[in-house]
């Protein structure tokens, strides 16, 4: 086997229930990989370790690694999307509800610094001005949003409504994705050079990922509870949590080309996103090709 | 008497803890973010299982952290007690060292180094320059009676070191390694948000941060609080087995013979401009060294070509200035504020050692606690405005100056207190007259600890809750892989950490010089 | 009604127990002085000496006994302004001048300092020239001068002093002899003074206190008759002899 | 061959600027102490005897002059073990027992403390039992004698006291002056003493140096004629009062 390494996009939870399955059913072995995981984290930049020849491929926001590739003249390539639909969206309590992106005007809303451009140009999208909208730091703990400091987060809505229900409130969402800001997530890129000389196991680590998320997703349920004491062990997260996490994102990672997929569609739609924001990108900086050999 | 204290002490503990309960319990504060210890307690109970493998990992590294980072950091003050002109040399990057936000350097060490390697390191990163300057402040205040006795005798430099020095330096060394100790842990931590790895206490706060329970968040943090405070009180009781009865006896009068800046102008201009390269030229070599990819790691001269000479270089420019001038405001008042609070603190320790005994486990949490944790807690009690950017400053600069004031005022001989006692004075006189003055280059060391910090505490308040300023503006440009202005703001964020340092260094030369007292500048 | 003492020490006992040993440096001591008077304590080293006044201070907690300075308990009469003292070791405040040295006690007791009057104690110790000198520019005895000055500074009631004339030669130890009782004959106060010097006891003590050591205690009080004011003439007075001898053989003896 | 002198002074000046003022402690000092000789300088409080002490130790830079001890430069005579100094003050480390802080000297010089020798140190200045106690727990006058018995425990060639028994009571005081001179005479040494005691110069010395103040200055070297070893009763002896007289003429006049 020749070993391959890959830098997820955050801590271990159910966003990778599907490596984690096809690393426990041997399907990486199976392609001849043997698959180092790397887990990230808040500070952890996945575009870095694959700059620094730390891991060969890495997990993404779209909109970091175009930016980065247009503004840095980084020399990444996406040869995949495991979110059809980016996750991301306005988390807000049912008693307070946030719709749709007119209700948050004069409201406040917390978004992690990294995400503030793509609010704003979802708000833009939807006439509204940044000013009309407050918009503070977000640091992944929800608890401002239950005790009623903050209106809404900006968040993986596959994730945070499981907790606020947990704290006895009721959650309603949107994507960001339904209101224009139409990108992929956790898009998988790798560097030129590696493109260049892994190809064949880029291609074998989609496969036996593909497979490995066909089979997680089959019954979200089944899953994640296998990985408790391993993979999940000392997350801090809890199963019920990381099952809720799978069911959620079932809908967001089908695609009707299969999992992964980059579609002529899917890339401009993605591309013209980023487009609002200043971010201008090419379709060449994705390459099909290795998605269609699986 | 002794046991008297400690009854106290624990006593005050006690009646802390009971408030908190009621405060938790009847949720007063923040709507309930606030849990009761209980809850916190029986929260701790239930995860067990999960903290034997976090607790192991970030004791692995903040004890291997500690003890290299202190290791180094006593070594390196004797070489710079010894040698003035190296303490120039190497003063931008001894502030580097601390000034230096976690959140900027955290990535660039998981990428260069590996395993546990960048937590080790920023541990020792977070304890260096505290006991560095601990070190140096204690060497540098040796008795000079003492001196001569062995100088009298032929003694060397090096004897004059071991047998006076060293031994008189050894309170303030102690003092530097309480400090230290809530610093590895937390430096520990923050280096496992950056990491990526399956174990420590970072990592398990991170996977709880997301659930909006405190009682878990605090439960690691108080966790986190023990394994430091378990070092403070282990250095704090050895600090009191070995001053006890051997302080000095009487007050040096002594005037140091000032050496002064010395040497031909030539050579003191050419000094200057070393020890302002110097730190550049390291920069420079550590980039080059760790062979990091040029697209992450930004040498001084990229730098340069960013904020001057790049077509984005306006922009760039204009985004660091609007940033600036959010931050530099605050940060004055926060220097001052943390300094206030930690000279308050300090005077309260000399006037009322129990209440601060009590107030010492306190103390520990706000140094150990990651301010990720708490920071839904604040932005509920302070809101996110300049309130709660101040706490935050004064949270994250306090105590080194504090536990370094205290130490000061512990030191003054009792023959130079007798006197003010003898006229009946109060203890705030005996304070004002006295045990101020006398423990003045102390309050000096104090301040140097408390600029560069001021700095690193706005920047996190400006990250984690306002939104403003250089700290959110070094959190964006991370998402957006702009290393170009993270590198800018680090390099902004320390000269301007030295450029106060070197403020408080003249105004510290001037007032101990006129005093007679000798300067560990 | 009675006048209250100027010092009264009834049943005073402190025991020091330190790293090295356990010292009962003061047993059962009780002492009294009349408001007004003079009084020397001589004893050898080591013998408590420095123990009595700094008790008398307030400076020490005591094992037993009960202390009253001028009728009042210790802290209380520094409080008033009642007392002056010069400890043993000068203890000059190294960052501050000679003049604000002995500007000190005023400060803490909030009395204006009068320029004038400071001066003219400076002149007394015979620093005239060094007023804005540091202590660590002064050489052993200049500083036990500035020591003595501080101590008078304050008109005190009750002057304490110990050995404040240690480190000074012979004739600026006499002449200080002269200065000090002519200062506390116009100020009325009640004097306490530490000495080695058994004809600097005689010449201004009305009564000299004789200690021993281990433990220790006060072996005998012994009267000065000569008249006031004393002159250098009385140090070759037989008379005076006679009593420095009493003196050093109640010292010496059992 | 001639042998050097033990200690020598030659045109030594010494300029002090201090804040406070410009003080010329020492003008045109010339001294020599023949190997084996014993002196004593005397001289009112500031005229720089310690400093001319401090001078010839290499503690202190000079403006002019040369200084020679046992024929070398003082700091690579006080590197060979050749000194031995009790400062005015008495200068202990606080941290140190009482037999550490002895033991201080020796461990400079690298030479194995002998434990035995140390504790005859300790008995001499009656410090039997205190061996283990801090310097805060000690008394003035036991510090001092400390001081003294770290200065004596090198056996030094050349031995520098500056006024070694200030604190001490007049016993003891003469306990150790004669202590001193035997241990002086044992070891051949040449000794430079600091007092303000002219009978304690004159006593002990075999020339006693007056100096005068302003500017520090040496005036007169008087000779002190009386046989070894001397003892107590000397002190009663008409002409050893003579001698003293002579001494006190000096220093108060001129
Ligand atoms: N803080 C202390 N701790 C322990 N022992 C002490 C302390 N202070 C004084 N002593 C002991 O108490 C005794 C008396 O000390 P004190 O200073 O009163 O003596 P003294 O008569 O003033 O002597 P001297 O003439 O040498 O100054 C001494 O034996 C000393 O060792
Ligand atoms: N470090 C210093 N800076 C300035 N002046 C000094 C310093 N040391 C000593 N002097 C001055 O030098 C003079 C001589 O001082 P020195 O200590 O030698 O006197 P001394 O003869 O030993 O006096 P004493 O008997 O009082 O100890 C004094 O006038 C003193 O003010
Ligand atoms: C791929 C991925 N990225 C980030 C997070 C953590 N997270 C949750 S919401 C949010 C803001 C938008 O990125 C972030 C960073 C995650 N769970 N998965
Ligand atoms: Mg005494
Ligand atoms: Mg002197």
């Amino acid at each position: 086997a020749t070993p391959l390494t890959m830098q997820a996009a955050w801590i271990n939870d159910a966003e990778f229930a599907g490596y984690f399955l096809a690393m426990d059913q041997g399907y990486y072995t199976e392609a001849g990989l043997d698959l180092e995981y790397l887990s990230g984290g808040p500070d952890v930049i996945p575009e870095s370790t694959i700059i620094a020849g730390r891991a060969d491929l890495a997990l993404t926001t779209p909109d970091t690694t175009i930016k980065a590739i247009v503004e840095q003249g980084a020399p990444f390539k996406i040869i995949g999307a495991q979110y059809q639909k980016n996750p991301i969206g306005i988390v807000s309590l049912a008693k307070n509800p946030i719709n749709t992106p007119q209700d948050l005007i004069g409201k406040t809303l917390a978004v992690p610094p990294v995400n503030v451009i793509s609010v704003e140009a979802m708000l833009k999208m939807n006439g509204i001005e940044p000013g009309q909208v407050n918009i503070v730091p977000y640091a992944y703990d929800p608890t401002p949003l239950v005790k009623g400091e903050i209106d809404a987060s900006l968040d993986f809505t596959t994730n945070v409504p499981f907790t606020i229900q947990q704290a006895g409130e009721e959650a309603t969402s949107f994507l960001l994705y339904d209101f224009g800001y139409t990108i992929y997530n956790d898009t998988v890129v790798v560097t030129e050079q590696v493109l260049a000389e892994k190809r064949d196991l880029l291609v074998a680590w989609l496969r036996a990922s593909r497979k490995g998320w066909a089979e997680n997703l089959a019954d979200p349920t089944v899953w994640p509870p296998k990985f408790a004491d391993t993979h999940f062990k000392g997350t801090g997260r809890s199963i019920e949590n990381e099952v809720y996490f799978n069911t959620a994102q079932k809908p967001l990672m089908e695609s009707p080309e299969g999992y992964f997929a980059l579609t002529e569609d899917g890339i401009e739609k993605c591309l013209s996103a980023l487009g609002e924001v200043g971010i201008v990108g090419s379709t060449d900086m994705f390459d099909t090709s290795l998605l269609a050999e699986v | 008497m002794a046991a008297e204290r400690r009854f106290a002490g624990v006593r005050n503990a006690l009646i802390l803890l009971l408030l908190w309960e009621v405060i938790g319990q009847l949720g007063l504060v923040a709507g309930g973010a606030l849990p009761p210890p209980s809850d916190i307690l029986i929260r701790l109970w239930q995860d067990r299982g999960d903290y034997p493998g976090h607790i192991i990992a970030t004791l692995q590294a903040s004890v291997a952290g500690f003890v290299i980072g202190n290791v180094v950091a006593v070594a390196a003050g004797v070489i710079f007690a010894l040698s003035p002109p190296m303490l120039r040399l190497f003063r931008g990057i001894n502030i580097a060292a601390f000034a230096l936000p976690p959140i900027a350097i955290a990535p660039i060490l998981a990428l260069t180094l590996s395993g546990m390697a960048p937590r080790i390191t920023l541990a020792a990163l977070g304890v260096y320059f505290v006991t560095m300057t601990a070190t140096v402040i204690g060497i540098a205040q040796a008795d000079s009676r003492a001196k001569d006795v062995v100088r009298a005798y032929g003694g060397s430099r090096w004897q004059v070191l071991r047998l006076v020095q060293f031994r008189g330096a050894v309170p303030s060394i102690l003092a530097g390694l309480r400090i230290a100790a809530p610093n590895a842990v937390l430096g520990a931590i923050l280096a496992e948000f950056g990491g990526g790895g399956r174990w420590g206490l970072g990592t398990y706060l991170l996977g709880s941060l997301g659930r909006g329970e405190p009682d878990r968040l605090w439960g690691i943090g108080l966790i986190a609080t023990l394994i430091a405070g378990l070092s403070y009180a282990g250095f704090a009781l050895l600090s009191r087995k070995l001053l006890g009865a051997t302080k000095a006896v009487t007050l040096n009068a002594a005037v140091p013979t000032g050496k002064g800046d010395s040497g031909p102008l030539w050579a003191r201009i050419g000094m200057a401009l070393a020890s302002v390269a110097l730190p550049f030229a390291l920069w420079w070599a550590l980039i080059k060294l760790s062979g990091a990819p040029s697209m992450i790691a930004k040498t001084p001269g990229d730098v340069f070509t960013y904020l001057f000479l790049a077509p984005s270089a306006e922009t760039a420019q204009a985004k660091l200035l609007a940033a600036l001038a959010q931050t530099l405001p605050i940060t004055f008042i926060g220097m001052v504020a943390g300094l206030a609070f930690a000279f308050a603190l300090a005077i309260l320790s000399k006037l009322s050692p129990r209440f601060i005994s009590g107030f010492m486990p306190v103390a520990l949490i706000t140094q150990t606690m990651p301010l990720v944790a708490l920071t839904p807690l604040l932005v509920l009690i302070l809101g996110r405005g300049t309130s709660l950017t101040l706490w935050i400053t004064i949270s994250v600069t306090f105590f080194p100056a504090f536990v370094t004031l205290a130490q000061g005022l512990a030191l003054v001989p009792r023959s130079a207190e007798d006197l003010p006692r003898a006229y009946g004075a109060s203890r705030w006189t005996e304070l004002r007259m006295v045990t101020i003055p006398a423990s003045l280059p102390y309050l000096f060391a104090a301040t140097r600890l408390t600029v560069p910090r001021a700095l690193l505490g706005v920047m996190i308040a400006e990250w984690l809750a306002t939104g403003r300023g250089i700290g959110n503006l070094l959190n964006q440009s991370r998402g957006y892989l702009d290393y170009g202005m993270i590198w800018s703001v680090a390099a902004v964020s320390v000269i301007l950490s030295v450029v106060f340092y070197q403020l408080v260094v003249v105004v510290e030369r001037r007032v101990l010089g006129r005093l007679g007292m000798a300067t560990s500048e | 009604m009675i006048q209250p003492d100027g010092i009264s020490l009834d049943g005073v006992s402190k025991t020091f127990s330190g790293r090295g040993k356990v010292v009962e440096a003061l047993r059962d001591v009780t002492l009294s002085c009349p408001r007004g008077t003079f009084t020397a304590i001589i004893g050898p080293s080591g013998c408590g000496k420095s123990t009595v006044m700094r008790i008398a201070l307030g400076l020490e907690s005591l094992d037993a006994g009960v202390v009253r300075i001028a009728g009042e308990p210790p802290l209380a009469a520094a409080r008033d302004g009642v007392t002056g003292v010069a400890f043993q070791d000068a203890a000059l405040l190294p960052w501050r001048s000679v003049r604000r040295n002995i500007e000190v006690p005023l400060e803490v007791l909030r009395r204006k300092p009068d320029a004038g009057h400071v001066q003219a104690m400076i002149d007394l110790v015979g620093l005239k020239g060094y007023e804005n000198s540091l202590p660590g520019e002064l050489s052993g005895g200049m500083r036990q001068r500035v020591a003595i000055a501080r101590a008078l500074v304050t008109h005190p009631q009750v002057l304490f002093m110990d050995e404040p004339f240690g480190a000074l030669d012979q004739i600026l130890r006499r002449q200080m002899n002269v200065e000090l009782q002519r200062i506390w004959a116009e100020t009325g106060s009640t004097a306490l003074l530490v000495t080695h010097g058994i004809d600097e006891a005689v010449f201004l003590a009305d009564r000299v206190v004789v200690m021993h050591a281990a433990p220790g205690r006060i072996v005998d009080v012994i009267d000065v008759p000569f008249d006031r004011p004393r002159k250098p003439p009385l140090f070759s007075d037989p008379a005076f002899h006679k009593v420095c001898d009493h003196v050093a053989e109640v010292l010496h003896g059992g």
